[in-house]
């Protein structure tokens, strides 16, 4: 095949034979695990030699190895669960109570046209205002023990359940709730068997982003005579610019959000296997 | 039972779907309807089956559908329509509950659909793992078990590549030939309606109107592939829809 | 335990002292009250948690907030706590390292300065602009909300200048990355810093509760001012007072390492609440002059005065 | 007909024809445009008359009357307009320069399998991150100035729009890709030309989340340092407790969120008319 | 130009999909490769348009396209892979682009098309406002715009109802009529293989092998239905087939 190539090209035109030429693949996202890990570490590391060089000014960040002293010191003087526990409660009771809230709601909005006239604008207008702007009426309205901190936080997931929840209704299958109906199947029939788990993957992907919603509210609610929580820790590193503290209080939360977001991952792939 | 349409005419706002449509639907007969797209043949079902009310007209049904009927008039979708997070035995049960049938009554009926159907084997499978054919015959096993007066049939098959379809024809012939229901079955395609139908509704471009009724008189279960009579009727039903399809199918949508 | 149950607010500050040297020695049980205490981060919100009924007494500075409190009727001041007094130490004026390095040695040369404050009609604002109003200086204020963001904004020579009270300057100072250029009280004389404030249907309508807790109160700041200012039980008496109030003050750190603080941190609080309605007028003519509260407010719509003996000079 | 009721049923019960009942509707959502506006003026008449009759304290609402006159005095005295456009110019600033950076990093994540690797975990993990803990350090970063309004609002927007971003390009139809590698289309065609505008969709509709989060951290950011805009002007009043200016300045965030999410509606009906 | 596939074998991971496909695609023919769902016939069109690899064997391209062919091997899509948000001019300057091929040059290419599609009039509509047969005939005319050795066609008749079907297989015969093209024609549909295919390759199940290759030796313009040649071949091949389109639909699929 080699020696003849020079001789060969205008015989071969008429039957050269080669292969077609891949032109397909990229543009589908692989799995690389080790990168992300890799990736954390790197950045650690960066920080740990900068700051211990002195390159990185302590004012900017604090030695990565001092925020794990502070953890572990924090889990050794079991103060760690001192503020955990009442954040938690705190987060549990709050969210509970506005998701809740708000897949009712959402759920009305869904089925009943007045209802949606009546509460989809108010929850637009609702949406936008910041929380901690409202700190203070919150302590008068609910006044400064748990009270205002369940309130904050069921307020601010309140509102992302409720256009999470009516939109998943909205999307449920039409043709679905036409099948119920030509089998005369009743109302609530229709409701609680076809358009409740018809809209539960949306309501549960809401939750998802109410709940980290949830998180980021804890700080705020803790600025309110909060003696201990993440987010009164925080507060207080903060107040103090003491850095150690405040990466320690941060990483907590940020541990927070990553549990609360698989445990979210589990009941969905639990509850709704049934997707394709 | 049969059912009576008196001069069914609708329009959505000022856009006139189908004009004047009257038709008799007798017991133990499947009719076919068929014409191109956008001619109301899925609004004209819906109003038999009571989901929606035309503008003028009236559907009747006459006489009573018998004891043992759940739900007289039942359909079978053209995206089956099954509920996802439920197994083939829960979306047969799905129908039942409403009507208080529960436990081993109930799981007697679903026994029976299921081997009619043969998916006795399928009874705990989610949709999802299901074939496009197995689906449509898990919402034909459902239908069966609320023992309908009239199905209502809404392009079943369309959804099917074509080998699934054929062997569900199959199926549905030998259905009817045990036990002959009433139906009324629309449908795009004319070797179906040549299959299935004793007679075949030819309904015109929107508004809908009746063109012509062809009555076959070939029992079902004799009807083959290649049968020169059914062939000179699918051809002429062709003839009659060829420029109506091509124009339906030129037509803008104003979406 | 027949005695009646009240809950007073604090901040973990050592100019609470007063609070918790009643409670800690019985004051308050022996006045018939039964304390309970609820602890802040920051005094605004315990002015709200008064009017809302959720904390009976508390003490915190005069602030806008506080005044505008008591203008809808919610709360009333009854009395003094922390007053600046020349030739004890005070709250201090800093500058930062920068500004200090070019000629930001003195309040003088604050002309055309930064100067941090919390928020606008904090007691920071009234402090600064009091200061700058002495020196015929122009200064701009930045509210950074936070002590911690100001402390942040100071050290790295984002504002050149800020006040507060000694125990957070002088650890400040001792860092060299900001200079104490000035004693507040020489700029503010008898500044009434923090008052003792409770809700106006307290100050009306429970008259005796309200006594008792002032009177107790009023024991726990002598035997403070006894023992850390006049040292009369000497050495051990100030040891004592620092154990009595490192249970309520930096109890994250060792006795050790808070003990200096707690003792950087002394002031003198006025004995038996006396109230110094003079400086509590200049400032509500501040904050109204500002524009930050409504012009037509007197003095009587925030001050309660038939409790404690007024200071009117 | 009626008069032979009664010796009737037996012949009827074989011939006997009636119209088939009407079993759908419903499941629908109706317009139903004035419902939104007549539960706002009750609302607000509601608000009016109890804090007027004394039943709601003042301590609980300020009379919607005073509000409003808060926000003419505003506009009269041009204070309106010196709070309005340092916030405007944050937001601006602010939300594009998050938005841009999460949609050029969100594609990147898209595209490349190494950079999804390595940088979702990492965006997983700063999302629940308050950004309010952070103000210490934004201050010490970015200084005072508008630097760290910026950088504040810019953060906040980032990680939501890169999220948006990346399961956008993820979701593009695969189909649509591969005909145009059937195509032979370059690399960067296929990105510009079929990745991008399939994309869109969900890009916009994760800048509608985006944004309302950016008005939600102005209050955030203005807590450093601001003398004039919206979210100081709420927090001087927050801090004086001064209800009247406090609802003012929510009602103008609230019209800014809701004036926001139409102009995004505008662009995406312009945009994406060709969605069916 | 023609295609050869030599022992072609495919399998993800341990599931086997094809196995050792021998295979000649003759130029200017249509050849249809039919087979139960599953079996691998759009694996296979992937393999032959290089947008994936196999495992095994390989898939040659026998001479060089001509000279003004811009991608000798071309798809039509089952989905018609129109961008949503061109227009029908705009979805077949698309694929011209890239090319270089811009103004003047490609207006002149792209009204060629449309004309022999017969889109003139739909030059700017988008595809939103297009029925679905509309939408493949626009496809069909992208394709024809780069002038391809060899079209690939998977199912592209069947999203589409069965009149729009039969409409555009009669386009499609009539635009081979005019100028032959090579084609590779996968099909679920025996009746568009016996209409379409010059020669039919029938696949087993999964893992698929080539089970028969049947040649059709009527023109395809003088295919008519009903033509008792063509029918006998359509019935061989469900004969074929029936069984195991029966047994590939009954599989329980493990997503
Ligand atoms: N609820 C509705 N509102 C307005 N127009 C409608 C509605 N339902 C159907 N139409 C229109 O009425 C016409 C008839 O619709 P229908 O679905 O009955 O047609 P079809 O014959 O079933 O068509 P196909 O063959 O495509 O299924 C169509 O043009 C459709 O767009
Ligand atoms: N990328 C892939 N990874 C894993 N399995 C695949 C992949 N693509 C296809 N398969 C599997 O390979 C088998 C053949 O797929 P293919 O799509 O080629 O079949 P087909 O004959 O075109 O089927 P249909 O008639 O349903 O279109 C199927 O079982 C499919 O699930
Ligand atoms: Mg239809
Ligand atoms: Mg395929």
């Amino acid at each position: 095949m080699s020696d003849t190539t020079l001789s060969h090209p205008p015989a071969a035109a008429r039957t050269e034979a080669r292969t077609v030429s891949f032109r397909g693949g990229g543009f589908a996202p692989e799995r690389k695990r080790w990168v992300g890990g890799v990736v954390f570490v790197l950045l650690i590391a960066i920080a740990e030699w900068g700051t211990r060089a002195g390159w990185i000014s302590a004012l900017t960040l604090p030695k990565p190895s001092d925020v794990l002293q502070t953890l572990i010191d924090l889990h050794q003087s079991g103060l760690l669960y001192k503020h955990l526990s009442p954040s938690l409660s705190r987060l549990v009771v709050g969210a509970a109570l506005g998701a809740s809230f708000g897949i009712g709601v959402g759920v009305l909005i869904g089925l009943f046209s007045y209802v949606r006239a009546g509460l989809v604008p108010l929850v637009a207008a609702i949406f936008p205002i910041p929380k901690i702007a409202l700190l203070p009426l919150f302590v008068i309205w609910f006044g400064i023990d748990e009270g205002s901190k369940y309130a904050l936080i069921a307020f601010g997931t309140f509102t992302p359940t409720v256009v999470a929840t009516y939109g998943a209704v909205d999307n449920v299958d039409r043709s679905l709730i036409r099948m119920g109906q030509s089998f005369g199947l009743s109302w609530l029939s229709i409701v609680r068997k076809i358009v409740l788990p018809g809209a539960m993957p949306g309501i549960l992907s809401g939750l998802r982003i109410s709940l980290a919603i949830a998180i980021i509210l804890l700080v705020a609610a803790e600025m309110l005579g909060a003696e201990y929580g993440i987010g009164a820790y925080i507060l207080e590193a903060g107040a103090l610019y003491d850095l150690e503290r405040l990466f320690a209080g941060v990483l907590i939360l940020s541990v927070l959000g990553v549990v609360v977001s698989t445990v979210i991952g589990l009941v969905e792939r639990h509850l709704l296997d049934w997707r394709s | 039972m049969d059912i009576r349409l008196e001069n069914v005419s609708h329009s959505y706002d000022s856009f006139e779907v189908m004009r004047d449509i009257s038709l008799e639907i007798p017991h133990g007969r499947i009719v076919c309807i068929v014409g191109p797209s956008g001619c109301g043949k899925s609004t004209l079902l819906r109003f038999i089956g009571g989901l929606e009310r035309p503008k003028q007209g009236r559907v009747l049904q006459v006489g009573t559908p018998p004891a043992d009927c759940l739900n007289p008039l039942t359909y079978i979708f053209q995206d089956f329509a099954l509920l996802p997070w439920r197994s083939v035995a829960g979306n047969i049960s799905l129908v039942l509950e409403d009507h208080g049938i529960k436990g081993a009554a109930a799981k007697e009926i679903i026994d029976d659909v299921l081997a009619r159907t043969k998916l006795t084997d399928f009874a705990k499978a989610l949709p999802k793992q299901l074939s496009g054919g197995m689906k449509q015959r898990v919402a034909i096993a459902r239908a069966l078990a609320v023992n309908p007066a009239v199905m209502l049939m809404d392009e079943p098959l369309s959804a099917l590549d074509s080998q699934t379809r054929e062997l569900l024809m199959d199926d549905l012939v030998s259905l009817w030939t045990r036990t002959p229901f009433t139906a009324v079955y629309v449908t795009h395609n004319l070797a179906e309606a040549v299959r299935l139908g004793h007679s075949i509704v030819v309904l015109s471009r929107r508004p809908g109107q009746i063109r012509e009724i062809v009555h076959l008189d070939t029992p079902l279960a004799e009807r083959q592939f290649g049968d020169p009579e059914l062939d000179r009727q699918q051809r002429h039903l062709w003839q009659l829809m060829r420029d109506e399809a091509r124009a339906a199918d030129a037509e803008l949508l104003d979406v | 335990a027949s005695n009646k149950k009240i809950t007073v607010g604090a901040l973990r500050f050592t100019s609470h002292s007063g609070s918790f040297v009643a409670y800690e020695r019985d004051y308050f049980a022996q006045a018939g009250l039964d304390v309970e205490f609820k602890f802040f981060q920051a005094a605004q919100p315990m002015a709200v948690a008064i009017a809302s009924g959720d904390v009976d007494y508390a003490v915190t500075a005069v602030s806008g907030g506080l005044i505008s409190l008591a203008q809808k009727g919610a709360i009333k001041v009854i009395g003094g706590a922390l007053s600046e007094e020349k030739g004890i130490d005070g709250q201090k004026i800093l500058a930062s390292d920068a500004a200090y390095q070019a000629g930001l040695t003195s309040p003088a040369g604050l002309d055309g300065k930064t100067f941090g404050i919390s928020t606008a009609g904090s007691s920071f604002h009234y402090m600064g602009s009091k200061i700058a109003g002495a020196e015929g200086a122009n200064v701009s204020f930045k509210p950074l909300q936070k002590v911690g963001a100001i402390i942040g904004a100071l050290k790295s020579g984002q504002i050149d200048a800020w006040s507060i009270v000694p125990h957070i300057a002088k650890p400040l100072a001792g860092s060299g990355a900001v200079h104490i250029i000035g004693d507040v009280a020489d700029y503010i004389p008898n500044y009434q810093v923090t008052t003792v404030f409770t809700s106006a249907k307290n100050a009306a309508d429970e008259r005796g509760m309200t006594e008792g807790f002032l009177n107790g109160y009023s024991k726990g700041v002598a035997d403070y001012n006894a023992a850390m200012i006049a040292k009369s039980g000497g050495e051990d008496g100030v040891n004592q007072m620092v154990d009595l109030i490192h249970k309520y003050v930096y109890t994250d750190r060792p006795r050790e390492k808070a003990a200096p603080s707690i003792i950087n941190g002394t002031m003198r609080l006025n004995e038996n609440a006396a109230l110094n309605t003079a400086s509590i007028q200049d400032q509500l003519s501040w904050f109204q002059s500002e524009g930050l509260v409504d012009a037509d407010i007197t003095l009587d719509t925030l001050v309660d005065a038939s409790y404690v003996e007024t200071i009117k000079a």
